[in-house]
């Protein structure tokens, strides 16, 4: 369960169908500062990966002279990760591959944003 | 790649975790600061004193460690402007084991926390229990001794 | 390719007044050390001027490396040894293609055509020059020659952030839509899927080189290796990533920036890219993706 | 522990140079990293005090070249010689694979030797290894001192040599000695690897 005062924000996310964990996760070192995950899901790979694949994403894009990422999203066979960041947090939703997408956007977007 | 091992069962986890988690410099060491094998350094005299330094580190933060919180620190991280350096223990069948890890921003501690507990696994399964030295060196080596240290000392 | 590399610089190192310059710095090109590869061939060049091989390499690694006018030099040198050498000639036809000089790929192209009348793929460019051609110039010409009409400029422009600037499309075709495609199309391969679309589609080799496709900046430079080689790296974490997260193989990656959306597949051995501009709804991006996957199936005929 | 790498056929082995405080094993190293060829060395790390005593360890990486096929690597380790530093002498002398130890051969200095020569065993038994088993040569240093100040080997070898384990006396500052006292350590350790004395000990 979350435990700091993001929890509310983590919250907010999770209860969406087919999502299965929220995280915020420090974008440079890719560790959890808070998270709210159904069991089995591995908080500490999707945290890390996740963080350094946006991370990646967001250097590209401002070698490539793209400017600043905002939303990044991973589509697989069996499941979605999506996330963005702010002040250098990642939110982070792990989700089934079966989900309302636009919705979770615009929830996500609207989360970040009330990040401090 | 430019690796080198001192033991053949070290080569295929260390090269899995330097590919996974693309890292500058890895070594698998001894706290003795024994080399096991390395990857990222050229010369072998740097890898030998990265390996003193890093059993230095453990030592004393391993003494830190039970004088502060009566255990020691399962690893370490200094984070620097460009480049960090990873310390953890490495359980082997034969007795712990070290890893030193230096990377900057394209990994992060968490890719290294990550990839440093598969590690971990692949050395459980992979190491053996005690490594065994059997005979080496012939037994008239003392004329080389001689030639080399000649050599050295700019005696030859 | 290491053990041949190695070979070929051993035998240079041996004898540097070798030809074997010109085996190893095609050997680089091929692995994409093109920096590598550049620096062996001029150097090369310089040792044996009059070696048409050696200015023939010289030419496609300076091609690979999107130095359009280096490489028509050395084709040049070429054609000033050999008149008829084809692969100078298509070379050329093709540089003067991309740089809007239509008349004078044709020239090239037809001279290629005309020695050799079965070549499939030398006809088949030569259509599309002169179907460009016909079209009318097009905003890659803007390069040496500004165009003054906002509505002239390719449908392949994206801003860069230091200067935001309109995006606007062209209802010009520089081609009509065909069914099959040659390799002489690799530039354009994916211009008539972006006709409505202020964007760029790419597709990269799994080396992270371009292979078909480009990137227009507003000033008419194609940025296609570097936008690429910046983007293929998010491909690899991702490949990474996948075998932590149990979701089987990856199959779309999007992003969204400040000025752009980003689209991302994986296709084949390679990666396919398109990107356009924010006001550009994602929905629609992907779909442009999907499309030009299956046009770069169709091209490499998978 | 030296390290053997058949593979490569690489040697590795880490001698510890061992002694009182200011009896000269900085010196040793100081000397031997001045001799030795920059193509057979590596950086020479001393983390000190500002006083320039040793707070941690010295530490000096060899490239020996080949013996018996081998690429041969010593690691050459000093110790902090104040008794006040016990905990960090113990864990430089973890993995040794030879000892050197460095004897002050000033009179005034004898009680410390013996103490410091103690220490040493004791430190060998709490890492479970059994002193007798482990390479080790004596250096007296300092034999260049005026006579009144030294003493001579002979007794010197009455008091710490009971072992009756190769020893030489040096003047680590100017070099004599050093070159020797290495020498037969290497060949110590060397030995213990060579077909005859394996597993012997």
């Amino acid at each position: 369960m979350a435990t700091t005062p993001f929890a509310p924000l983590l919250q907010s996310i999770i209860r969406h169908r087919g999502v299965t964990g929220v995280l915020l996760v420090g974008e440079d070192d890719g560790l959890v500062v808070d998270s709210v995950l159904q069991v089995g899901v591995n908080g500490a790979a999707f945290a890390a990966l996740t963080a350094s694949l946006y991370r990646k994403a967001r250097r590209s894009a401002e070698a490539a002279g793209l400017g600043r990422t905002g939303y990044f999203e991973l589509d697989a066979v069996d499941g979605r990760v999506l996330a963005a960041g702010k002040n250098e947090l990642v939110f982070i939703v792990v989700a089934e591959a079966r989900i309302n997408v636009g919705l979770l956007r615009v929830e996500l977007l609207k989360a970040v944003e009330r990040l401090p | 790649m430019r690796m080198s091992v001192a033991a053949s069962w070290v080569e295929a986890p260390l090269k899995q975790f330097v590919d996974d988690a693309r890292v500058h410099y890895a070594v698998l060491l001894h706290p003795s600061g024994q080399v096991l094998g390395q990857y990222g350094f050229a010369r072998s005299v740097d890898v030998m004193t990265a390996c003193a330094l890093a059993a230095a580190i453990d030592a004393s933060s391993r003494a830190l460690g039970m004088l502060v919180e009566g255990k020691a620190f399962p690893s370490l991280h200094y984070a620097g402007r460009e480049r960090q350096i990873f310390l953890a223990e490495v359980p082997a069948p034969g007795g712990r084991l070290l890893l030193l890890a230096v990377f900057d921003w394209e990994s992060s501690l968490g890719l290294l926390q990550l990839y440093h507990e598969e590690f971990r696994a692949r050395v459980g399964e992979m190491a053996p229990p005690i490594a065994h030295n059997a005979p080496a060196i012939a037994a008239d080596f003392e004329k080389e001794l001689n030639k080399n240290l000649a050599v050295m000392f700019g005696r030859a | 390719m290491a053990d041949d590399i190695r070979a070929l610089s051993e035998a240079l190192a041996v004898d540097p007044s070798s030809v074997a310059f010109v085996a190893l710095a095609e050997a680089l090109r091929k692995r994409g050390d093109l920096d590598v590869a550049a620096r062996v061939a001029a150097k090369g060049v310089e040792r044996h001027p009059s070696l048409v091989d050696g200015h023939d390499v010289r030419a496609r690694i300076a091609l690979d490396r999107q130095a359009l006018d280096e490489a028509a030099a050395s084709w040049e040198s070429v054609l000033r040894l050999v008149p008829d050498h084809r692969d100078a000639q298509k070379g050329l036809g093709f540089i003067c293609f991309q740089q809007g000089r239509f008349a004078e790929a044709a020239a090239y192209l037809a001279a290629v055509a005309e020695q050799d009348p079965d070549d499939a793929s030398v006809a088949a460019a030569l259509d599309t020059v002169r179907a460009a051609a016909m079209a009318g110039p097009r905003s890659s010409a803007a390069v040496t020659a500004p165009v003054a009409d906002e509505r002239e400029r390719s449908t392949t422009m994206i801003p860069a952030v230091e200067e935001p600037a309109p995006i606007t499309a062209s209802g010009v075709a520089p081609f009509a839509r065909r069914a099959t495609w040659s390799r002489a199309d690799a530039a354009i391969l994916f211009d008539d899927l972006l006709t409505d679309v202020p964007g760029a589609a790419m597709h990269l080799d799994e080396a992270g080189l371009v292979l078909a496709g480009r990137y227009l900046t507003e000033d008419g430079r194609d940025l296609a290796a570097e936008v690429g080689a910046q983007l293929s790296g998010v491909s690899d974490e991702a490949t990474r990533a996948m075998r932590h997260f149990g979701f089987g193989a990856w199959t779309q990656i999007v992003f969204e920036t400040e000025v752009a959306s980003v689209a991302m597949a994986p296709v084949g051995q390679g990666l396919t890219l398109v990107a356009a501009a924010r006001t550009v709804p994602l929905g629609f991006l992907r779909r442009l993706l999907d499309r030009a996957a299956d046009r770069i199936r169709a091209w490499v005929g998978e | 522990m030296s390290l053997v790498n058949y593979a490569t056929r690489e040697i590795t082995c880490k001698i510890v140079y061992y002694g009182p405080g200011r009896s000269g094993k900085t010196t040793n190293l100081h000397y031997i990293y001045g001799q030795v060829p920059s193509d057979r060395k590596g950086q020479m790390v001393s983390l000190a005090t500002q006083t320039d005593r040793t707070l941690f360890f010295d530490f000096l990486p060899l490239d020996l070249g080949t013996i018996s096929g081998f690429t041969t690597r010593f690691q050459l380790y000093t110790v902090p010689g104040q008794v006040y530093y016990q905990a960090t002498r113990k864990l430089v002398l973890q993995g040794a694979d030879g000892v050197v130890f460095v004897a002050d051969s000033q009179s005034r200095q004898l009680a410390e030797n013996i103490e410091s020569f103690q220490d040493l065993h004791a430190n060998l038994a709490d890492h479970g290894v059994d002193a007798r088993g482990v390479p080790l040569v004596i250096q007296y240093n300092k034999q260049d001192l005026p006579g009144d100040l030294i003493l001579p080997v002979a007794e010197l070898e009455d008091q710490l040599n009971f072992r009756g384990v190769p020893s030489y006396s040096a003047d680590a500052l100017h070099g004599p000695g050093v070159f020797e006292t290495l020498r037969g350590i290497s060949e110590l350790v060397l030995r213990r690897l060579s077909p005859t004395t394996a597993g012997g000990r």
